[in-house]
């Protein structure tokens, strides 16, 4: 157990936000043989991972930096991840590369290659006999290209792909990847992109630009992509300034993505939400008596877990995503269920049913160090907080909700812009953000307007083996936007 | 541009005051930085605006010349002061700066290196987000580009955010002082690779850093040398 | 006059419909200073092309071989074009290759350029009297490098970008290309994209394919991207089969880019023109009563035409095209007028009105054995062809026609089409094909439909500077293809 | 797929006969290139078509297996036929292709060269685009893969518009007979610039040669190669 460590990794983590470290209970990325698998995971004790048909526990990443690479490594004990450090010139190809100036110019070719299966001299039993004998996955790939009567008549280009595909299947890589707005969104977006609303990272970084969104930023934003934008937005305000998230109608918008940022409590704190009836109300007392204590708020959180369980609660509920989760926590004391599912969005419920929740404060006496600091993101936004922003109104407004009309809601948030404040509306379709533009135009209430189509192309760049990714996606939606200005018909 | 004081930041409440820094907005592609002067004069095609009439009204405001002329007072972000640079080199469009502080993954308090520092546009956006407990160091080799960039900085307000060096980062590589306290780096060079090796050496663990390169062969020989220097 | 010649010449070309070298009156494609400059013109003696502020007659281009070179170059007699012959490494960075593996290492950089404008010693009036002394481009290009103060300062690459921006200026190349559907696509897609409703060539090379265009096919097309997708399958046809341009209404569709392919008789007599009307009615005798004559055609083309021209008529009025003509044909005696531009579509008035001109068949007695013996393209359809195209069904349908309505006019089309046919449609936008795509799908007239959005990026691959072209459209509208079946609502 | 007899084209009054190619259409992306001939039966798992029960229905027809399961029968075009292959090599796709027969300005006629061969998916759409009068060239160094090849051009009726051969082109170039005789040639080679002199040779004055590459490097060096042999 590394806990000792963690917690002041914690607390310097509350100063930096740029942890280099894992800890236990943090939430990690894994990227599993260059990309072809990405999962989020939760480094527990009990947290294991499944490759192929076996699983593996992930405590040996607890503790371990960013960036490091782990493999399986069999012993007496059976097989486990263990850390490995690649050489500098991790590709045979290296060397080609300082002999070649371009392409390198070969003599042999496929030419005498014919289709049939009958090439590798391998048959799985041997493979099945070669690890019960404790064979790494090394051993096994290269005696699968001695036995392969055709690997020597392949060009070496060839030659590179049948090694590449071997080794993914018997000495997988998985890399340890920090969340970061930037990897949450790739993720995300490979995987499960209607979760997220097909935002690309482009887009997602455009918006975040050209709303100006840094550090003392009060910024409201509209974010049907599940929490990503809130998490994006309050990553670039590192514990200063407020992301609102705002919401029509009386139950907020589910923000669960923003668990897998690993946000310290300062920074969890900058998140709130608040409704827009709130947000324009008059003298609306209804938000509850004290949501800015932090206290009272952490308790809640894990009040609504089971009282038994030996793992930090306040993260758990961040893994149980149905698409991208994929590690199994194996500590059978612990159980996944809607109820919990749904205890991610505390402001889901009404004020009072939350409320009542703050008024069991105290009652969970969990010990857990990490979980027992950690304020969870989404409070209702403090009458105080509301009173600031109608009086001084919001520094900016990002909207990415693709499934909502935009164009009335952008006239209305807008309202509750500073003047001189940048806005920026992300949307699937051209159309709606035309007619929202055309309607600011002519109600003079911004300039600067304009449409961008986000736009992004990947390259593979490999010696002599340089191209376009094959499946870049050519959809990055549109964004509308503008700056609100003094005058016309919203002000 | 950025303050940790309420009472600075653009709001309902806040109002053009002397010595602010305004962009005048005339058309979508056409604005200027100035510094508010009681007593100075803005002229442009649309006629002279007096300064004095600015002041006590909020940003975002359509003032008036004595022609009859108007422009907007907007307030400044790295966006708009982009816009509104005279470009002394080629600059990175929104679209790219953009994408560039996601990929270093700047938060704020990050320490953040860049060279060139061109007509630091990248530069200011890079200020935005290390604010209000990093710093960016930018290096450039061009004398006058690196002392007009820091006279901008000031301008901007970011002076305390940003350090313009004059240093040949391909020939001398970054100065060694910053050895593992570096988060992330830019390279913006004809020959990023030579940058390479010395980038590597002062990267925190699992540092980042992103090399912009207008022709493949530059990507392709960066590739190289990354690989070569910055794996673990 | 090379009319001999080009006698001869047109014979060979209805053979293989391949011409490699240009004749009196031919069609060309002029690409002035790597595509800087895209110019159609006609090669007549009369004809001159303007460069700067020069005009030079394009005399010197007939029955030169297409992909020729032209420079200008300084007699006594004052400047003309003149045919060169690059040399076979015609970059100076060519050598640099070979010394280097990649972007060369340079120790050149620009540090100690400092913005100012006395880099140059020499004067606008010191060039002047150099032309005036008869001096080359090349030598113009040389002084200024020469009395440049800065460029020996400059880095290889930068030094490369001056020297072509003043090659540009002051030595410029006219490069001759074939009009081919891929050249004449490219050319109106730079220049006036919205002649061609925005067609780009990898879209039309769809379009073609997707309906299985080749010989003996009878293809059935909806133009209103000016005769652009008319040429581009007559090509394909190369005098076999027939491609039939339908409209709605009483007027047929302009078709005047068809008359840039250079398409001999054999070419123009396969594109002809049909009314919807005409092709779904039953025993409808409307049409002229010999519209198939070519030699009746010919003789109505250049009646209209101003009897004392001494040129070529029939292909003059192609060259009056408002975005590309750029040619000044200095020959006072043929005017253009807009009388003659609409001569180009013969079919545009009334059949009544065309009938009557055919009977002043052979009142012309212009004796000019190129535009004697050219039929033009688009005539309207005979009953005999209407009649065969009823019972056969056209082999396949295209569609390129933005701006209509398409959901109703594929379905109307589609039934003219023969079972089993393979069609394509053209559109701006996503939406109006998906609702058709639907509708097909509904209505089970179709299968394998699909909606295709053409994609293309073009790269700049110079030694070193290989980079994607910035300006490429990122705009290629979307084809919806499919093929009819037996059965459904619409058979 | 081609022909200049016109009861052989497909049209409202052509019916399937005896001996035809027919496209089995399954779904969109299942299709099979079968010949019909009386007797035979088509199994799918659909149930079992009898060819006999295609015999003079129209090309576009629905038909059904013993089961009442159905297919569509279609008439072959390359577009059909490309689907409908069991894939030997790496294909171009239909948007590749189709590109690839407007750069090479190729109309009927013309004589174009290939090199390999491959599956013969663009080698089917070089023949229609040549045909009636014109020819298809095509090399491929691999004798299994040639042979495949020529056997599927003489099933769907391409085979006189359509010459293969096995020859090593980057070894061994072109054969010189063909010197001057050529319009367009087209190289999907891992090293075509070794093609390259020798295609230079053959083509006629203004003839288009297109080379297609997955990797930049092989367009780079591909282009030198270019420059150096194919301007006057």
């Amino acid at each position: 157990m590394a806990s000792e460590d963690s917690g002041d990794g914690l607390r310097e983590e509350t100063m930096s936000a740029n942890r280099r470290h894992t800890w236990e209970g943090c939430s990690v990325l894994l990227d599993i043989n260059d990309g072809d698998r990405l999962v989020f995971a939760m480094l527990t004790h009990g947290a294991t991972l499944k490759i192929g048909k076996k699983k593996f526990p992930l405590a040996p990443l607890i503790g371990c930096p960013f960036g490091s690479l782990f493999k399986v490594e069999t012993s007496s004990n059976g097989s486990h991840l263990a850390r490995f450090f690649p050489s500098s010139a991790p590709e045979a190809a290296t060397e080609q590369v300082k002999d070649h100036c371009h392409a390198s110019v070969e003599f042999k070719d496929n030419r005498s290659l014919v289709d049939n299966n009958t090439a590798q001299g391998l048959s799985s039993e041997d493979i099945d006999s070669m690890r019960r004998e404790g064979a790494t996955g090394e051993e096994i790939v290269e005696a699968l290209i001695t036995n392969s009567s055709t690997f020597d008549k392949k060009t070496t280009f060839s030659q590179e792909k049948y090694k590449v595909k071997k080794q993914k299947k018997y000495a997988p890589k998985v890399l340890l990847r920090r969340p970061f707005s930037r990897s949450i969104c790739e993720a995300y977006f490979k995987k499960s992109p209607t979760r997220i609303g097909s935002l690309r990272v482009d887009a997602l970084s455009l918006l975040l630009s050209m709303a100006n969104v840094g550090a003392y930023s009060d910024v409201l934003v509209l974010d049907t992509v599940g929490g990503l934008l809130t998490g994006a937005v309050a990553e670039r305000l590192g514990g200063t300034g407020y992301v609102c998230c705002t919401y029509f109608g009386s139950s907020n918008l589910p923000i669960d993505i923003v668990r897998m940022f690993n946000f310290s409590s300062d920074v969890n704190s900058r998140i709130v939400q608040a409704s827009f009836t709130d947000l324009i109300g008059e003298d609306n007392d209804e938000p509850s008596s004290q949501p800015d204590n932090p206290k009272a708020h952490a308790a809640n959180t894990n009040t609504l877990l089971s009282a038994d369980s030996i793992i930090p609660k306040s993260l758990v509920p961040v893994l149980h995503d149905e698409s991208l989760e994929e590690v199994i926590v194996s500590n059978a004391k612990f159980s996944y269920s809607k109820e919990i599912f749904s205890e991610l969005n505390p402001m889901q419920t009404s004020p009072h049913a939350h409320s009542r929740s703050l008024n069991e404060d105290g009652r969970n006496a969990q010990p857990c160090s990490i979980s027992e600091k950690l304020i969870p993101p989404g409070r209702k936004a403090s009458t105080e907080l509301i009173k600031t922003w109608k009086r001084r109104g919001f520094t900016s407004l990002i909207v990415a909700a693709p499934e909502m009309e935009v164009d009335s809601l952008v006239q209305k948030l807008l309202s509750l812009i500073c003047y001189s404040g940048p806005f920026a509306v992300y949307h699937h379709c051209l159309q709606p953000l035309a007619i929202c533009m055309h309607n600011l135009q002519t109600s003079k209430m911004a300039l600067s307007l304009q449409i961008s189509e986000p736009w992004l192309r990947e390259y593979q760049v490999l010696p002599s083996r340089t191209h376009p990714h094959m499946q870049t996606s050519g959809f990055g939606g549109y964004i509308l936007s503008g700056i609100r200005v003094c005058g016309g018909s919203g002000s | 541009m950025i303050s940790s004081d309420p009472s600075k930041r653009n709001s309902f409440e806040r109002c053009i005051s002397d010595g602010d820094l305004v962009i005048v907005y005339e058309r979508h592609d056409s604005m200027k930085a100035v510094q508010v002067k009681i007593g100075s004069e803005f002229q442009n095609r649309y006629g002279a605006f007096k300064h004095a009439d600015w002041i006590g009204k909020p940003f975002g405001s359509k003032v008036f010349s004595s022609k009859g002329g108007f422009v907007h007072l907007l307030f400044p972000t790295p966006e708009l002061w982009t816009l509104s640079l005279n470009h002394r080199t080629q600059i990175l469009y929104l679209a790219d700066i953009s994408f560039v502080i996601s990929y270093l993954e700047i938060v704020p308090g990050c320490v953040v290196l860049e060279s060139g520092t061109g007509s630091g546009s990248l530069t200011t956006s890079l200020g935005r987000a290390v604010a209000p407990s990093g710093h960016v160091y930018t290096f450039d080799f061009h004398e006058q580009r690196a002392s007009l960039a820091r006279e901008d900085f000031d301008r901007n307000g970011l002076g305390s955010l940003i350090t313009v060096s004059v240093r040949d980062i391909q020939g001398e590589g970054f100065p060694d002082e910053f050895c593992g306290a570096v988060d992330s780096i830019f390279l913006d060079l004809p020959q990023p690779w030579l940058a390479v090796p010395s980038a590597a050496r002062i990267l925190k663990q699992d540092g980042i850093l992103c090399s912009f390169s207008p022709c493949i062969e530059q990507v392709q020989r960066s590739c190289d040398s990354l690989r070569q220097n910055l794996l673990m």
